[in-house]
C-alpha cells in the first residue's frame, strides 16, 4: 500500500517535471526537470523491483546523459540569438498526435490488462540481471558493445569533420 | 529455323549497336535488309504442318524455378503473321536504303522484328510477354527520335497505354499460370479453363494493343507522329500483336472464359468500326486517316474473334495479314508524302496528285481500294469470312445479337469506301495545285509498293495461300 | 511505255484482240440450251472456305451478254480515238475499257459467285474512275464518288447474298447451287432474293438507289455508252436472270422486284422527259429501260429480260456515241446548244433516229420486238402491264421531243465526222435492225404497243417546244428532290456523326487519360512539396502514419 | 526456432573486424591514405561473402545479397578517395558495421537481439550520410534521418514492450500464439508498433521522408549502401520477425497493413520521382517505389514462397540499383552533378558508365533487355495474384506503368543526342576506374542474369526447406 | 500493485516525449523528448518483468540496453546537432532549407 503511493507520488512528479520538460521556455530549465524526470522514474524502477536499473538509469542518464546535453546546449548557444526554446510552427498537430497517442496507448493497457495486479519481488538484483545477460542474451551484449564503439566513432567523425572541412 | 529468324535480326541490332560508325548511309540499311531476308527465308523454310500442331518447335529448359521454359513453336497461327513481320521489316530497311539513314534506327527496327517475332512463336506465357514488352521500348525511341517534331509526348502516350495494359495483361498471365500449374500455353490448355478473371485481365491487356474502343486514342496519335517505317511497324506488326494474342491466349488457351467476355469483344470489335469509319470521314491527316481506318480493321478482327469458330480464326489470321500488308503501304505512301512535303494533312498537301505525280497517285488510290476491302484484293477475304463467322458463331455470342452485329459491320464497309472517296477527292483528284516538291514516286519508294503490292493481289487471287494452312471447314464434296 | 505512249491504235489492238477472244469464246454458245445438271444436293454444314476457280457457266444469255460487252467495247475504243483523241490520259482511259471487258466477262461467264463478285465490284471500280476520268472537274469528282458510293453501298447485298447462300447450299458454285435449287424447294429465297435486290438496284440504278446514274454522265460519252448504258448497269438484269431459280418462290421478293421495277420505270421515263440535257435524258431512259428489264424477271421470265439487255445495249450504246458526235459538234450536252444538227451530222442523225425509233418501239427496229416480248411475258400481271404500257408511251413521247430537238429547227454548220466515229454508229444501228431477226411476234400486243408509242410520238410531238414552268413540271425536272437524300442528308448526318466521334475521342474517352497525367503530376508535385526537410514534420508524419495504420488494424480486427 | 545461426554471425563478426582493422589502419598512419583502409575492408568483405559462401553454401539469401552489396560498395568507394572531406578510415568501419549490423538483424531469433542489432545498422548509416561534409545539406540529411530514426524506434521499441507485455516472451516463436479476446487488441497494436521501425528503414510511405532528403544528401555511394544492404538486411529481418517469430495466426493482422503500404509505397513513390531532374533523386524516389514492390510479396501465407519471391526481386534489385548509384557517382566526380543536364548523351558520349547506367535503370523498370527485372517483377506478383488482395495485383500493374515513365525518361536522357563535350570515365583516376569497373562488372551480372534467369533465381533462395 | 499504475505512467509518459519531439524547436531539447519516449518504454518493459517474475529478465536486459542504445544516440545526436550548429549558426530545428 505505501509502495502503490509512493508509486503514484514518483509518477506524478515524473508526469509533471516531464511536461515541465518539454514545455520549459527556458533551455537549462528544461534540462534540469528532466533530471527530475529522470530521476522520479529511477524511483518508480525501484519500486518495481530492478534494483540494478534503478542505479543504472541515475548512473546514465543523470551522470551522463544529461551532463552531455547541457554541454550541448552551452556549446550550441549563440549570445547574441534569443532562446529558441519555443515550440514549432508544428505544435498543433504534435499535440493531437499526442494526445491521440497517449489516449489510445492507455485504452489499450486498459482493456488489456485492466485489472491485474502484482506483487513486487526483489529480482532485479545485479547478480540476477548479470547471469540473465551473460547466459540468454549474450549475442545482442556482443552486438551492443559495438553499437557503442560505432556510435563513439560516429560522434567523433561527424563532430571533427567539420573541423576538418573548415581548415 | 526458329532460332534462325529470331536470331539473324538480333545480331543485326547488336551489330548495329556495337560498330555503328562502320555501317553509316545505306549500308545499315543493306545490312538490316539482309538479316530480315535470312529471318524470312527461315521461316519460309519451316515445312507447312498439320494445323493444330507445332510445326516446328523449341522446347528447352529456361527458368525452372517459376516453370518458364524457352519454348518456341510455329502453327497455322503464327506462321503467317511472323511471316509478314518478317517481310515488313525488310521492305522497311528497303524503304531506308538511303544515305541519310541512321543505325540506330535500322538496329532499333531489328529489335522489333525479332521481338515480334518471338511474340509470334512463344509457347510460354513469361516467354510471350517478355518479347511483347521488348519491342516497346526500341518503338518508343523509333517515335520520339525519327518521328515528328511533336512526336515525343505521342510515343509516351503509346508506351503508358500499352504498358498499362501489358501489365494488367501480366497479372492475368500470372493467375493463369498459378491456377493452371503451368506457364507452358498447351498445357494450361488441356489444364481446362482456369480463370474468369485471368481472361478478363489478359483480354483487357490485349484490347489496349488491338485496339478496342475505347482505349483506342493512343493509335492515332503514335501512328501520325511516327516516322515512315514507326507507322508501318505499328500498323503492320504491333496490332497484330493484339489480335495474335487475342487468339492464341484467350479463344484457344481459355476458350470456356473467353466464351463469357466474347459478346463484349464482338461489341467493342463493331463499335470500333463503326467509330473509326466516323472519324476518318472527319480527318485531315492523312497519316491519322490511315490510323483510324486501321482501328476499324482491327474491328473486323476482333469480331471475327469473337466468334471464337474456326471460322473466325481463320478470318482474323487472314484479316490480320491483309491488314499488314495493306495498311503498311498505305503507311509507306502516306509517309513518303510527308516525308517529301513534311506534312500529311490533305489541305496542306494540295489536290489534283494524279497530274502531279500520277504513279504516287495511282499506288494510292489502288491501297485505298484494298483498304475498302475489294474483292480480288487481300482486303476483301478477312472481311468476308469475318461477316461469314459472325452468321454462324461458335462462342456463346447469341445469334440474333451476331447477325445485328454483322449487318452493322457492313456499315463499316460503306464508310470506308466513304473515306477512301472523300481522299481521293481531295487529295488524287482535283485541279493540281503544283508545289515545288512535287516529284513522283522514287525507286525504293517504288520497289516497296511494288513489293507490297504482290502479296496484297496474290492473296485476294489465291486466298488458299493462307486458307489451307487450317484445317477444313465445312462440307467438302 | 514509250511505244504505247500518245499513240491510239496498240489500245485498239488490244480491244480487239480481247474482244475478238472473247467473241470467239461466246459464238458457239449462242442458242444453245444449256441446262445445269449434276446431283450435287446441296448440304447443311457450311461451304468450305472459299477458293477462286476459273470454271465457267457459259448459257446462251451469257454468251449474247458476252458479245455485246466485247462488241461495244471495241466500238468504244474505236470511237475514242478520235474522240477521246486529245485526251492526255488516253492510255489509262483506253486501258481501263479493257480491264472493264474483262470483268464484265467475269460476271456474266463465270461459275464461282467469289470470281463474279469480283467482276462486279471491279466494274464498279472502272466505273468510278472513268466516271472521274476528268478528274479536274468538279462535278465529276462528286458523280464518281456518288456512284462509287452507292454502287459499293448496294454491293453489300450481293456480298450477303452470297454469304447466305454458301451457308444455305454449302457450296459457293452457281451452277452448284442451280442444281441444288432445282432439286429441292430453295430454302431462303426471300433473303437471298431481297439481298440481290438490293445489289442491283444499286448497281442498275433503280429506285431508291436511281440518282448516282444521271449524275455519272460528266465521264466521257463513249464510257457512257458502254458502261452506263450498254453493259455494266445491265449486269444486274443477268445476275437476277441467271439467280431467278434460287429466289423465285419467294412471293416477297418477287413483288418487290415488281414494284421496284413499276415505280422506276415510269418516275424514270417522267424524268427524262423534262430533262434539259441530252446526255442526263438518256441517262434517265436507261434508268427506265432497266426497269422494264426487271419488270420481266419479277414475272420469272429470265430469258425476255436478257434479249430487252441486248436490244437495249444496242440501240442505248448508239444513242450515245451518237450523242457524242452531237456534243463534238456543238460542245455541249444541253438540248438548248442543239437544234438543226440534221445536215451537220448527218450520220448521227441517221443512225440516232433508228436509236430513237428503237427507243420509242416502233417496229420493225430491234426495240419493238423485245417491249413485245417483256408486255407479252407480263400480261399475266395487269397492273405491272399497264405500268408497263404507260411507260412506253412516255418513253416514244421523250425519244421524240429528244430527236426533235436536236435534229430539227435551224440548220447549223458541218460538222465532220471521222470514219471511227460513225462505223460503230452504223454498225450498231445495222445491229439495232439486225437483232430482230427471228424474234417471235405477239400480234394483238405488238398492235397495242405500236398504238402505245405512235400516241407516244404524237405526244412528244406536241410537248418538243414545252419547257416545262408548270408545278408538276417543275417537280419532275426537279426529279422529285430525292437526290437532296444523297447530297444533303446523308452527308449532313455522316458529317455530324464524324465530327461528334472526334469530339468524343478527344473530349471523352482521351480526358482519362489526360485526367490522369494531370492527377499524376499534380500529386506528383504534392509529394515533392511535402519535403521539407524538416524532421519534425517528417516525424509527425510517421506518427500519423502510426496511428492510422494500427486503426486501421484495430478495425479489421474487431470487425473479423 | 531459428538456432542461431553462425553461418551468419560469422560473417559477421569478420565484418565488424575488417571494419576495426580499417580503422586502426587509417589511425595508424599519419599521412590519411585511402589505400591503407580500403584493402582491409575490402579484404574482409571478401572473406566474409567467402565464409558465408563456404558455411552457408548455395542458394543465399538476404545474408547474400548484404555480403555481395557490401563487396561492391566498398569496391565502388575507391571513387571517393580524392574527396577530402570524406575520412577513409571512419568511411571504412561504418560501412563495415552497419553491414555486420545487418547481417546480425537478419540472423536474429529474438526482438532484443534484433532491436540491438537494427541500431547497429542505422547509428552508421546516419553517421555515413553525415559524413560527405562537402555539402552543407549533408548534415542537415543526417539530422533528419536521425531524429526520424529515433522516433521510430522509440515507436517499434513500444511495440516490442506491448508484445512482451502481452506473451511473456521475446524470443521467435514463443510469442503466445493462444492469443484471444481482449489481448487481440493489444497484438495488434504491439506487432504495427513493432514493424514500424523496420517499415521506415525499408523506406515505406509513410515512413518514407527521410529517404529523398537523405539519398541526395550523401553521396551516391552511400546511397547506393542504403537502398541496396540497408535495405536487405531490413527486409530480411522483417520477413523473418513476421513470418517465423509472431504465430501463424497473425498474419491476417499484419498483412492488410502490409498491402497498404505496399500499395502506397510504390504509388507515393513513383508520383514522386515523376517530376525530378536529377538521376539521383529520380533513383531516391524510385527506391521508395520499389520498396514497396519489396514488401508486396509478404501478402501471401506462405514463407517460403513470400520469402524467396522477395529476396529474388532484393538481390536483383540491388545489384541495379549499386550499378546506377555507383555509375552516378562517377559522374558527380567527374561532372561534379547528376542532373538531367548532365546525364544527356551520357550513353554515347561515356558508355562504359552510361550504358550500364541505362540497363540498370530497365532493370529496375522491369523492362526488356533488362529481362531480369520482368522476371523478378514476375515472381514477386506470384504470391500476391494467389493469395493476395486482386487491388494490390492492379495497383502494381498500375505502378509498373506510373514507373516506366520516369525511368524512361532517365534512359531516353542517356541517349539523348549529346551537346557536351564527350568525357571518357575509364580515363580518370585509379579510383574513378575502379568504380566504372564495379558498374561494369555489376551491369554484366544484370545482362548474364537476362540472358539466363536461373542463374540468379536458382541461387537465390533464403529458405530452400520448409521450416515446418 | 496495480499493473496499470506503471503502465499509464508510461503511457502518459510517452506522449509527452513525443509531443517533445515533434514540438520543440531546438534540437537538443527535441532530444529531451526522445529520452523521455524511451523512458516511458522502460518503464513497462521494467513493469511486465516483475509482474511475469520473469526467470531470463527479458524486460530488465532489454531495459538496460535501451539505456546504452539511448546514450549511442543521444552521443551521435549531439554530435550531429553540434555539426549542424556549425554549418548554420543555429540549432533551430525550423530553419532550414528544402533538399532540391
Amino acid at each position: 500500500m505505501i509502495a502503490e503511493i509512493l508509486f503514484v507520488f514518483l509518477g506524478v512528479v515524473a508526469l509533471a517535471t516531464g511536461v515541465l520538460a518539454v514545455a520549459s521556455r527556458h533551455l537549462m530549465h528544461a534540462a534540469l526537470w528532466l533530471v527530475v524526470t529522470l530521476g522520479a522514474v529511477a524511483g518508480t524502477f525501484l519500486l518495481l523491483g530492478a534494483e540494478l536499473l534503478a542505479w543504472v538509469q541515475v548512473l546514465v542518464y543523470v551522470g551522463a546523459v544529461v551532463v552531455l546535453i547541457v554541454f550541448a546546449l552551452m556549446l550550441t548557444r549563440r549570445p547574441t540569438a534569443v532562446a529558441s526554446a519555443e515550440v514549432t510552427k508544428n505544435s498543433r498537430p504534435a499535440a493531437v498526435v499526442s494526445v491521440l497517442a497517449t489516449l489510445g496507448l492507455t485504452a489499450v493497457f486498459a482493456v488489456t490488462f485492466g485489472g491485474s495486479r502484482f506483487e513486487v519481488r526483489r529480482l532485479g538484483t545485479a547478480e540476477n540481471i548479470g547471469s540473465a545477460i551473460f547466459t540468454e542474451w549474450v549475442l545482442a551484449f556482443e552486438v551492443l558493445s559495438v553499437v557503442l564503439l560505432v556510435a563513439l566513432i560516429a560522434a567523433i567523425v561527424i563532430a571533427r569533420g567539420t573541423e576538418a572541412g573548415e581548415h | 529455323m526458329i532460332a534462325a529468324a529470331l536470331l539473324a535480326p538480333t545480331v543485326a541490332a547488336l551489330v548495329l549497336a556495337v560498330a555503328p560508325r562502320a555501317f553509316a548511309g545505306r549500308r545499315a540499311a543493306e545490312l538490316g535488309a539482309i538479316a530480315s531476308l535470312v529471318a524470312l527465308v527461315e521461316l519460309a523454310r519451316i515445312p507447312v504442318g498439320r494445323p493444330g500442331t507445332l510445326w516446328a518447335e523449341i522446347d528447352q529448359p529456361w527458368i525452372d524455378l517459376i516453370g518458364a521454359r524457352f519454348h518456341v513453336g510455329v502453327d497455322e497461327v503464327s506462321w503467317p503473321l511472323a511471316l509478314l513481320t518478317a517481310f515488313l521489316t525488310l521492305c522497311c530497311c528497303i524503304w531506308l536504303w538511303r544515305r541519310d539513314s541512321s543505325p540506330a534506327l535500322v538496329a532499333l527496327l531489328m529489335v522489333i522484328a525479332a521481338a515480334s517475332i518471338g511474340v509470334f512463336v512463344a509457347q510460354d506465357l513469361l516467354l510471350f510477354f517478355i518479347f511483347f514488352e521488348f519491342a516497346l521500348i526500341p518503338m518508343w525511341f523509333v517515335i520520339a527520335r525519327w518521328g515528328a517534331d511533336d512526336a515525343r509526348p505521342a510515343a509516351t502516350k503509346f508506351l503508358l497505354y500499352t504498358v498499362t495494359g501489358s501489365a494488367i495483361m501480366l497479372v492475368g498471365f500470372v493467375l493463369v499460370a498459378i491456377r493452371a500449374g503451368s506457364l507452358q500455353i498447351g498445357q494450361v490448355v488441356e489444364h481446362g479453363d482456369p480463370s474468369l478473371t485471368g481472361a478478363i485481365l489478359i483480354a483487357v491487356g490485349l484490347a489496349v494493343k488491338v485496339p478496342l474502343v475505347p482505349v483506342h486514342t493512343w493509335l492515332p496519335d503514335a501512328h501520325s507522329k511516327a516516322p515512315t517505317v514507326g507507322s508501318v511497324l505499328l500498323a503492320g506488326i504491333f496490332l497484330k500483336l493484339g489480335t495474335y494474342g487475342l487468339i492464341r491466349l484467350n479463344v484457344q488457351m481459355l476458350p470456356e472464359a473467353t466464351e463469357r467476355i466474347a459478346p463484349w469483344l464482338a461489341g467493342l470489335g463493331v463499335l470500333g468500326i463503326l467509330w473509326a469509319g466516323l472519324a476518318c470521314l472527319a480527318q485531315d491527316d492523312l497519316k491519322r486517316l490511315v490510323a483510324y481506318s486501321s482501328i476499324g480493321h482491327m474491328g473486323f478482327v476482333a469480331l471475327a474473334i469473337a466468334t471464337m469458330s474456326q471460322t473466325g480464326i481463320v478470318a482474323a489470321v487472314f484479316g490480320s495479314v491483309a491488314h499488314g500488308l495493306i495498311t503498311g503501304l498505305l503507311f509507306f505512301l502516306a509517309g513518303s508524302l510527308k516525308e517529301r512535303y513534311g506534312t500529311a494533312s490533305l489541305a496542306a498537301l494540295g489536290r489534283g496528285l494524279f497530274g502531279r505525280a500520277p504513279w504516287r497517285a495511282v499506288a494510292l488510290l489502288v491501297a485505298g481500294l484494298a483498304t475498302i476491302g475489294l474483292p480480288g484484293l487481300a482486303g476483301f477475304w478477312g472481311e468476308f469470312l469475318t461477316l461469314r463467322a459472325a452468321y454462324e458463331p461458335a462462342s456463346l455470342l447469341p445469334q440474333t445479337f451476331s447477325v445485328v452485329l454483322m449487318v452493322i459491320a457492313t456499315l463499316g464497309i460503306i464508310l470506308a469506301t466513304a473515306y477512301v472517296a472523300r481522299f481521293a477527292r481531295m487529295l488524287l483528284q482535283g485541279v493540281p495545285t503544283r508545289l515545288d516538291l512535287d516529284r513522283d514516286i522514287v525507286r525504293r519508294e517504288g520497289l516497296v509498293t511494288v513489293a507490297l503490292l504482290v502479296p496484297i493481289l496474290v492473296l485476294g487471287l489465291f486466298p488458299g495461300l493462307i486458307f489451307d494452312l487450317f484445317p477444313p471447314i465445312g462440307y467438302a464434296p | 511505255m514509250k511505244l504505247l505512249k500518245g499513240r491510239r491504235w496498240p489500245y485498239v489492238a488490244l480491244t480487239a484482240l480481247v474482244s475478238g477472244a472473247v467473241a470467239w469464246w461466246a459464238i458457239p454458245h449462242v442458242g444453245t440450251r444449256t441446262r445445269v445438271v449434276g446431283d450435287y444436293q446441296g448440304n447443311d454444314i457450311g461451304p468450305v472456305l472459299p477458293t477462286l476457280t476459273l470454271d465457267a457457266l457459259v448459257s446462251s444469255a451469257s454468251a449474247q451478254v458476252m458479245l455485246l460487252a466485247a462488241a461495244v467495247a471495241f466500238f468504244v475504243q474505236l470511237y475514242s480515238t478520235k474522240y477521246m483523241g486529245d485526251d492526255p490520259r488516253f492510255r489509262s482511259y483506253a486501258l481501263l475499257i479493257v480491264l472493264f471487258l474483262l470483268a464484265m466477262v467475269a460476271v456474266v461467264a463465270a461459275d464461282n459467285l467469289f470470281v463474279l463478285l469480283i467482276g462486279w465490284e471491279v466494274m464498279g471500280v472502272c466505273s468510278y474512275l472513268l466516271i472521274g476520268h476528268h478528274w479536274e472537274r468538279d462535278d465529276a469528282q462528286s458523280g464518281a464518288a456518288k456512284a462509287l458510293l452507292v454502287t459499293r453501298a448496294a454491293d453489300i447485298g450481293l456480298l450477303l447474298a452470297i454469304l447466305i447462300l454458301g451457308q444455305t447450299y454449302g457450296t459457293y458454285s452457281i451452277s452448284e447451287i442451280l442444281v441444288a435449287s432445282g432439286l429441292e424447294h430453295p430454302r431462303n429465297a426471300t433473303l437471298i432474293g431481297l439481298l440481290l435486290i438490293v445489289a442491283v438496284v444499286g448497281k442498275s440504278a433503280q429506285v431508291p438507289l436511281q440518282t448516282w446514274l444521271p449524275d455519272a454522265m460528266p465521264g466521257p460519252t463513249p464510257i457512257t455508252a458502254l458502261i452506263h448504258a450498254a453493259t455494266m448497269v445491265a449486269a444486274g438484269v443477268f445476275l437476277l436472270a441467271r439467280l431467278l431459280p434460287v429466289y423465285a418462290t419467294s412471293q416477297v421478293a418477287m413483288t418487290t422486284l415488281a414494284v421496284v421495277a413499276a415505280v422506276t420505270m415510269l418516275s424514270a421515263a417522267l424524268f427524262a422527259l423534262v430533262q434539259t440535257d441530252l446526255k442526263r435524258a438518256l441517262a434517265w431512259s436507261t434508268v427506265s429501260q432497266l426497269a422494264i428489264m426487271f419488270a420481266a424477271v419479277a414475272v420469272a421470265d429470265g430469258r425476255v429480260a436478257v434479249d430487252h439487255l441486248m436490244s437495249h445495249g444496242a440501240y442505248k450504246a448508239l444513242l450515245f456515241l451518237g450523242c457524242g458526235v452531237v456534243m463534238h459538234a456543238v460542245g455541249s450536252s444541253a438540248l438548248s446548244a442543239m437544234g438543226g444538227l440534221r445536215r451537220a451530222t448527218p450520220v448521227a442523225f441517221w443512225t440516232m433516229t433508228v436509236g430513237f425509233l428503237a427507243l420509242a418501239g416502233i417496229p420493225p427496229t430491234v426495240g419493238f420486238f423485245t417491249k413485245d416480248e417483256v408486255l407479252e411475258a407480263v400480261r399475266g400481271t395487269p397492273a405491272l402491264f399497264g405500268v408497263v404500257l404507260l411507260t412506253s408511251i412516255v418513253t416514244a413521247a421523250y425519244s421524240t421531243r429528244l430527236w426533235a430537238l436536236t435534229f430539227l429547227g435551224e440548220a447549223k454548220e458541218k460538222h465532220q465526222t471521222p470514219w471511227v466515229m460513225w462505223l460503230p454508229l452504223a454498225l450498231l444501228a445495222l445491229a439495232s435492225f439486225a437483232l430482230s431477226i427471228g424474234k417471235p411476234l405477239h400480234l394483238g400486243i405488238g398492235a397495242l404497243s405500236t398504238v402505245a408509242a405512235v400516241v407516244g410520238i404524237g405526244l412528244g410531238w406536241l410537248l418538243r417546244a414545252r419547257t416545262f414552268e408548270s408545278r408538276a413540271g417543275r417537280v419532275l425536272a426537279g426529279e422529285f428532290g430525292y437526290d437532296r437524300v444523297f447530297t444533303r442528308f446523308i452527308p449532313a448526318i455522316a458529317g455530324w456523326k464524324a465530327r461528334t466521334v472526334v469530339w468524343a475521342d478527344d473530349n471523352l474517352i482521351d480526358s482519362y487519360p489526360r485526367g490522369s497525367v494531370h492527377a499524376a503530376t499534380g500529386s506528383s508535385w504534392l509529394v515533392d512539396r511535402l519535403q521539407s526537410a524538416k524532421a519534425q514534420l517528417y516525424a509527425t508524419g510517421i506518427a500519423v502514419g502510426v496511428l492510422a495504420l494500427v486503426t486501421y488494424a484495430l478495425v479489421r480486427v474487431v470487425v473479423s | 526456432m531459428i538456432p542461431i545461426s553462425w553461418d551468419i554471425f560469422g560473417p559477421a563478426i569478420v565484418l565488424a573486424g575488417g571494419a576495426l582493422v580499417a580503422l586502426v589502419a587509417d589511425l595508424l598512419t599519419t599521412k590519411r591514405s585511402f589505400v591503407l583502409s580500403w584493402l582491409p575492408m575490402l579484404a574482409a568483405s571478401v572473406a566474409a561473402l567467402t565464409l558465408d559462401v563456404w558455411s552457408a553454401g548455395l542458394p543465399f539469401g538476404f545474408d547474400g545479397v548484404i555480403l555481395i552489396g557490401t563487396t561492391l560498395i566498398v569496391l565502388a568507394s575507391a571513387v571517393l578517395h580524392t574527396e577530402n572531406a570524406m575520412p577513409p578510415g571512419e568511411f571504412q568501419f561504418l560501412v563495415g558495421s552497419a553491414a555486420a549490423g545487418g547481417l546480425v538483424i537478419v540472423g536474429a531469433v529474438d526482438l532484443v537481439t534484433l532491436l540491438v542489432g537494427l541500431e547497429l545498422l542505422t547509428l552508421p548509416s546516419i553517421a555515413l550520410v553525415g559524413l560527405r561534409q562537402a555539402d552543407r545539406r549533408a548534415i542537415g540529411a543526417a539530422w533528419t534521418f536521425f531524429l526520424t530514426s529515433v522516433v521510430a524506434t522509440a515507436i517499434t521499441l513500444m511495440g516490442i514492450a506491448l508484445l512482451y507485455g502481452i506473451t511473456g516472451s521475446l524470443r521467435y516463436g514463443f510469442m503466445g500464439s493462444d492469443i484471444v479476446g481482449s489481448a487481440k487488441a493489444a497484438v495488434t497494436v504491439g506487432i504495427l508498433l513493432t514493424v514500424t521501425g523496420f517499415l521506415f528503414k525499408i523506406g515505406t510511405v509513410p515512413f518514407h521522408a527521410w529517404v529523398p532528403d537523405a539519398y541526395r544528401s550523401a553521396s551516391p555511394v552511400v546511397a547506393g549502401f542504403l537502398a541496396s544492404v540497408s535495405k536487405a538486411a531490413t527486409l530480411g529481418a522483417l520477413l523473418v520477425l513476421l513470418y517465423l517469430g509472431l504465430p501463424a495466426q497473425h498474419a491476417s493482422i499484419w498483412q492488410p497493413v502490409v498491402a497498404i503500404v505496399a500499395a502506397l509505397s510504390m504509388t507515393v513513390g513513383n508520383l514522386g520521382a515523376l517530376r525530378q531532374r536529377d538521376g539521383v533523386a529520380v533513383l531516391a524516389w524510385s527506391s521508395i517505389a520499389q520498396a514497396g514492390f519489396l514488401l508486396a510479396p509478404a501478402v501471401g501465407p506462405d514463407f517460403v514462397v513470400s520469402t524467396n519471391a522477395a529476396a529474388q526481386y532484393l538481390a536483383v534489385y540491388a545489384l541495379a540499383n549499386i550499378v546506377a548509384f555507383v555509375a552516378l557517382a562517377v559522374v558527380l566526380k567527374v561532372r561534379g552533378s547528376t542532373s538531367y543536364e548532365e546525364l544527356a548523351g551520357l550513353a554515347r558520349t561515356d558508355p562504359w558508365v552510361g550504358v550500364p547506367l541505362a540497363f540498370a535503370v530497365l532493370t529496375l523498370a522491369g523492362f526488356p533487355p533488362a529481362v531480369i527485372g520482368l522476371v523478378t517483377k514476375y515472381v514477386v506478383f506470384v504470391p500476391v495474384v494467389q493469395d493476395g488482395p486482386l487491388w494490390l495485383a492492379i495497383v502494381m500493374a498500375v505502378n509498373v506503368m506510373l514507373g516506366l515513365a520516369y525511368y524512361l525518361k532517365l534512359v531516353a536522357t542517356l541517349f539523348a543526342p549529346a551537346d557536351s563535350t564527350p568525357f571518357r570515365s575509364v580515363a580518370g583516376s585509379a579510383g574513378v576506374r575502379l568504380a566504372v569497373l564495379v558498374v561494369t562488372l555489376g551491369a554484366l551480372g544484370l545482362v548474364a542474369a537476362s540472358v539466363w534467369p536461373s542463374g540468379v533465381l536458382d541461387h537465390v533462395l533464403p529458405v530452400t526447406i520448409d521450416p515446418n | 500493485m496495480p499493473l496499470l499504475f506503471p503502465l499509464l505512467l508510461s503511457a502518459a509518459l510517452f506522449g509527452v516525449g513525443l509531443y517533445g519531439v515533434l514540438a520543440r524547436r531546438n534540437a537538443v531539447l527535441a532530444l529531451i523528448g526522445v529520452e523521455l519516449m524511451l523512458n516511458a518504454v522502460n518503464l513497462q518493459l521494467v513493469t511486465y518483468d516483475a509482474w511475469y517474475g520473469d526467470t531470463t529478465h527479458t524486460g530488465q536486459v532489454l531495459t538496460l540496453y535501451v539505456i546504452a542504445l539511448a546514450a549511442a544516440e543521444i552521443g551521435l545526436g549531439l554530435a550531429i546537432i553540434l555539426a549542424l550548429f556549425r554549418a548554420r549558426g543555429t540549432v533551430d530545428v525550423d530553419d532550414v532549407e528544402r533538399v532540391s
